[in-house]
């Protein structure tokens, strides 16, 4: 073996690799840059960014129960959930505020995962970079609502499943109301 | 070879030492016999436990322990799990590090977040905390400072940057030093141990 | 053709022709010079410009990128961007740094990069000084260069600093010596100094054709390329290992000189190589002047492909190159080209080829610790053990 | 001057000192926040002491105040370069700890993973080498290139790229679906090029041997006893491969092979990564065609997933280790019976295999202890915790 041999060799790599980056494919050894902000590589479905609150219909018509699950098993504990009452101070079922600090965030997914009301997700939302860390990035109950629709347009497999287990779930509910309503009417008191 | 044939192999082989099993380890019941123990399982043809895959400590409240698992490269056995308490006032245990090269960074680590001291250690300094950092963070006592409250000397320091310290922070540190402390919140202690 | 060919030559004629009628002799002298050193300080830092965008490119294309594209139509105004940048950023000098070192040095590093460029024959008839010890001139030159990076390392008081100039100092006067007796064949054959006679002396073939041309020309090469501090011969700025060395401690205009000096001499030792070797500005159909500029251009491109693809040589290993293996071929070189000068028609190659490939062979033997050891690798199973080598 | 006056002591050997140089923290070849504390005598290393915990964020405790399942994504933050291996070892740790069964089909997703990651890491930490010898970012990026196809496919799969949080205790947090594994299928199948290519580019260069070779020679009998594992220990030739060692998950179904050095120096650091990554495309064919559709995690452990305070696992201590692309990648886990561990200690072998730092450097150049360093691998996340 040529001293030197290997150098020209480990050149003509380089060489050809020149070569191609003109004509070839990104995953044949062409370019394999894209470029950002005008080009963009198709989001996965599963990617996740940030948690965001799913309503349905409208804004007021929110999932979240401010049950608070989300806020104790988040590992960075980044949510704050307060949950609102009526006048008389009787928790009702909705959060009064509930924010994430996004400058805190891990995008974990936890919040997803555990939530039983399928009300938070994470988003596919990522370019949220801003000039001033605590106005901008803690996101309150107004910037994180967002629709049903949203969701099933980022993460379609995902929400019609959600969607579908909850119209059973509505369903069953309705029919389980409908069959408790029923004997009271027509059925004679048992005997104790 | 289950934990109980090691026991009585440990204790024939090395007379006046004595270990007790627990949960599937062997707790050396006197720190001090604790080289003798490894050094046996090291060169004895039987164990040949040439590779310490693991050390750190534990706080159990009445007593700190220190947690070795040592396997065997050479017969691809393992692991054997040898633990020793020491009291919380006084963590003296011997070092491994003299016999194996591998407990040198694992040792500090110990030492630095349990305050565990490796005696006869070549180079026992803290390894992530820097020196003169107070109190040993792992210990389940340790308190943590409340980042919420700034320090008095923050503040000094903050002021003569020029930075702005609303008044009732300001006082807020003030008195707490008044009273001794640094800015601490008391971190809640579980209760039991295993 | 002719017209095209001399295109810059008369173009500064007719200008000194418009001052003759109505200035004195003396002061159309001087504009002839002033003519020159300004086209010379307008070329020098443009190629040096462009020199790092072309450099971004053809890197980024070795690695599948595609380098800058952002400032301009295909970044070609990035280098303008790169210089304003590089002018409006604070200049710091170090606490306690020596102030007087660290301010000249970065100006002393490009002068005698700038002066290199009077000798240079760009075309037929555009030598600006054609002078008589030209290629003499040129390595006394280029050493000074040395002077003023030990002089920014001093300067700086930074550990990084002190050990780049260290090496950069041992570095350059290692490779001098090869460098320079490497250039003693040309000049034997040539029987000349200036480097205009040496193109001239070419017209019959390149001395890269002939064998003690090729390994001149690969000795001198490689000198070069240690001498711009480039890579693989880049230790004295070794990135990976001391920062930026000498010049750790440099920041807007000063830090642009020292790049700006290293890209000059780049272009120097480029032209160089190709007037010494390459027949300089001699070739068919192109104007004189475009073949010297794509010659030294594509001296340059292997330099940039050097860089896309080698490793970094270690500090003992390179001083080891030059004095253990540079140096004893280039000495055999010499008795090469003597050979080839008395021996008549065929004998010549055998007998040079015959000379230099066993001693390449002898020199890599000798140099043991140069040539890579075969290894043998086990692959273990739980049954069997099978080996490779590698 | 008067000539007598000249004395005799002006010729002894010149006075000279040591020079003490801090590589790091601020380094741009230390692979983060550590710092080298380096006395040379000209350009020799006199003496090395590495000093750490610039990035330590106290993992421990953080750990030890979070429910069980919460510690996953902190495990990606240790060796971010490899989350997956990450994951694993905490997840084999408490399903150890909590006796907790592993379904087949995500027994198979957890090996593809793994190995998928360690593909990543060895392409890149070569790269990276490379880099420390001086190589203008070329090979980091062809490694890049290749990385960047795998980490699509963790993004298709776990939702994120690096940070994965994919493990989850009894199997995986989501199924593969065919299509990824098609696109599994079609980078395992390239890669072995891929490596050719590499392989001409850097193996034979003179330049790279000659820096590599003899250098930071490091002799089993150290290495075992320094308690160094993972491709370290194997350009040593010693044979101590977990996966081959523990059989951990389904790691005794496939046929492959452990590379051993020859030397131990740097170059067989190099070359071992090299080899074993060829070994781990060999598992992942295997596992691509052995995978059935089945279950992705265990039904018991789908109760856990909603409600991660009621996994209480036993009182006891669990010490689960796995292989990673680093070496003995151990989780040491203590429960009280609470939804919190009493104890959580990661074994890392970034910071265990820097202890032979300074036995490799002394007496090489400073550019040795850079790609000593840069060979031995480490991530800072996982060395300072």
């Amino acid at each position: 073996m040529i001293f030197g041999s290997g150098i020209i060799r480990g050149m003509f790599v380089t060489l050809k690799n020149f070569a191609t980056s003109y004509f070839r494919k990104p995953d044949e050894g062409g370019l394999f840059t894209v470029e950002y902000p005008e080009k963009r590589i198709p989001l996965k479905e599963r990617f996740r960014s940030f948690p965001f609150l799913v309503y349905d219909g409208t804004p007021e018509n929110l999932r979240c129960t401010a049950c608070d699950i989300c806020a104790r098993e988040c590992p960075p504990k980044c949510i704050y959930v307060v949950r609102a009452a009526d006048q008389d101070g009787r928790p009702l079922r909705r959060p009064a505020a509930f924010t994430i600090d996004y400058s805190v965030c891990m995008n974990c997914g936890m919040c997803e995962e555990v939530c039983p009301f399928d009300s938070i997700f994470m988003d596919h939302e990522f370019e949220i970079a801003s000039q001033d860390r605590y106005r901008e990035l803690v996101y309150t109950l107004t910037k994180l609502l967002k629709s049903n629709e949203y969701f099933n347009n980022i993460r379609p497999r995902d929400a019609q499943a959600v969607d579908k287990k909850r119209r059973e779930a509505e369903e069953k509910k309705k029919l389980a109301a409908a069959q408790a309503a029923k004997p009271k009417l027509d059925e004679p008191p048992k005997p104790v | 070879m289950n934990i109980s044939e090691i026991k009585s192999k440990i204790e024939s082989a090395l007379p006046g030492v004595s270990v007790k099993i627990v949960s599937q380890s062997l707790l050396v019941e006197k720190p001090g016999n604790l080289t003798r123990v490894v050094r046996y399982l090291k060169d004895s043809p039987e164990f040949r436990m040439d590779y310490l895959a693991s050390v750190t400590g534990a706080d159990y409240l009445d007593y700190l322990e220190s947690v070795y698992h040592l396997y065997s490269m050479a017969k691809k056995t393992g692991p054997i799990v040898l633990r020793v308490r020491v009291r919380r006032d006084e963590p003296k245990i011997p070092s491994l590090a003299r016999i194996y090269r591998g407990a040198e960074f694992q040792e500090r680590e110990a030492y630095d977040l349990f305050g565990i001291l490796y005696e006869n250690h070549p180079d026992l300094r803290r390894l992530f905390l820097w020196e003169g950092f107070e109190g040993f963070p792992l210990r389940k006592d340790y308190l943590q400072e409340d980042s919420e409250i700034l320090e008095a000397e923050d503040i000094q320091w903050l002021e003569e940057h020029g930075i702005p310290i609303p008044e009732d922070i300001r006082k807020q540190a003030h008195e707490l030093k008044q009273q001794g402390l640094r800015a601490l919140a008391q971190k809640p202690t579980k209760e039991s141990g295993v | 053709m002719e017209y095209l060919d001399q295109l810059f030559v008369f173009a500064k004629r007719l200008m000194l022709d418009l001052l003759a009628r109505f200035l004195p002799d003396w002061i159309v002298l001087v504009a002839s010079m002033v003519i020159s050193i300004v086209a010379i300080l307008i070329f020098a830092p443009l190629t040096m410009m462009y020199l790092t965008l072309l450099e971004r490119k053809v890197v980024g294309r070795i690695q599948n990128r595609i380098g800058p594209n952002r400032v301009g139509k295909f970044g070609l105004l990035q280098p303008i961007a790169d210089g304003i940048k590089m002018l409006t950023k604070e200049d710091i000098v170090p606490f306690q740094a020596d102030p007087v070192l660290h301010f000249l040095a970065p100006v002393i590093i490009v002068m005698p990069a700038l002066l290199i460029f009077a000798v240079i024959p760009f075309g037929r008839g555009m030598t600006a000084v054609d002078l008589n010890i030209g290629i003499l001139y040129f390595i006394a030159v280029s050493s000074i260069s040395t002077i003023a990076i030990f002089m920014a390392s001093w300067g700086s008081r930074n550990k990084f600093s002190l050990l780049g100039g260290m090496r950069t100092v041992a570095q350059m006067i290692s490779y001098e010596v090869p460098m320079v007796l490497s250039v003693v064949p040309v000049i034997l054959v040539a029987e000349t100094l200036s480097t205009n006679a040496i193109i001239e002396a070419q017209s019959a073939g390149w001395f890269v054709w002939t064998p003690w041309g090729l390994a001149g020309f690969l000795i001198f090469f490689l000198c070069a390329v240690a001498e711009c501090n480039r890579s693989p011969f880049d230790i004295p700025e070794a990135e990976s290992e001391i920062v930026a060395g000498f010049h750790t401690e440099y920041s807007g205009i000063k830090f642009a000189l020292f790049y700006m000096a290293e890209f000059i001499s780049v272009f120097a030792v480029s032209a160089l190589a190709v007037t010494l070797f390459l027949g300089g500005w001699k070739g068919p159909w192109l104007p004189s002047w475009l073949w010297f500029l794509l010659k030294a251009y594509a001296l340059i491109g292997v330099m940039f492909w050097f860089r896309g693809t080698l490793p970094r040589f270690r500090v003992d290993q390179l001083m080891g190159l030059a004095w253990k293996f540079l140096l004893p071929l280039a000495l055999i070189n010499i008795f090469v080209v003597g050979f080839w000068y008395f021996s008549p028609g065929l004998w010549k190659w055998v007998g040079s080829l015959g000379i230099l490939g066993p001693s390449f062979w002898i020199f890599t033997k000798l140099n043991r610790s140069y040539v890579p050891e075969n290894r043998v690798y086990r692959l273990a199973e739980d049954e069997n053990n099978e080996t490779v080598g590698a | 001057m008067d000539e007598k006056t000249v004395t005799v002591q002006d010729t002894n050997p010149m006075d000279t000192e040591t020079l003490e140089v801090n590589f790091g923290p601020q380094h741009p070849s230390t692979h983060g926040v550590f710092r080298m504390n380096i006395v040379l005598d000209g350009e020799t290393i006199v003496s090395v002491k590495p000093v750490m915990g610039y990035l330590h964020r106290n993992h421990e405790q953080i750990a030890e105040n979070l429910t069980y399942a919460a510690v996953m994504p902190y495990t990606d933050r240790l060796d971010y370069f490899n989350s997956m291996a990450n994951n694993f070892g905490y997840a084999l740790a408490v399903e150890k700890l909590a006796r907790i069964e592993v379904p087949e089909r995500a027994q198979y997703i957890r090996v593809i993973m793994a190995e998928l990651t360690r593909l990543v890491n060895h392409v890149s930490v070569i790269g990276f080498l490379l880099n420390d010898l001086g190589a203008f970012f070329t090979p980091v990026l062809y490694a890049f290139r290749e990385r960047e196809k795998i980490l699509d496919i963790f993004e298709a799969i776990s939702g994120s790229r690096m940070m994965c949080n994919y493990f989850r205790f009894g199997g995986v947090k989501r199924d593969v679906s065919d299509a990824d594994l098609e696109q599994i299928r079609k980078i395992v199948q390239k890669f072995p090029a891929f490596l050719d290519e590499f392989e001409a580019l850097l193996t034979k260069n003179e330049i790279l041997c000659m820096r590599c070779q003899n250098v930071g020679v490091l002799p089993p009998d150290l290495a075992v006893n320094a308690s160094i594992t993972g491709p370290v220990l194997r350009a040593s030739g010693v044979n101590y491969d977990i996966r081959k060692v523990d059989r951990y998950s389904i790691y005794e179904r496939f046929s492959f092979r452990i590379p051993l050095g020859d030397k131990g120096d740097v170059y067989d650091r190099y070359y071992v990564r090299i080899l074993e990554m060829r070994e781990s495309v060999k598992i992942l064919e295997q596992a691509l065609k052995g995978i059935r559709p089945g279950e992705f995690i265990h039904p018991k452990s789908t109760s856990f997933l909603k409600l991660p305070r009621n996994f209480k696992p036993p009182v006891g201590e669990a010490y689960g280790r796995v292989e990673s692309p680093k070496g003995e990648l151990g989780y040491y886990l203590v429960s009280d019976g609470t939804p919190q561990p009493w104890r959580y200690h990661v074994r890392s072998p970034s910071l265990i295999n820097l202890t032979v730092l300074e036995d490799l450097c002394v007496g090489h150049k400073v550019a040795d202890a850079i790609i000593i360093l840069g060979s031995i691998d480490i991530i800072l996340g996982e060395l300072d915790r």
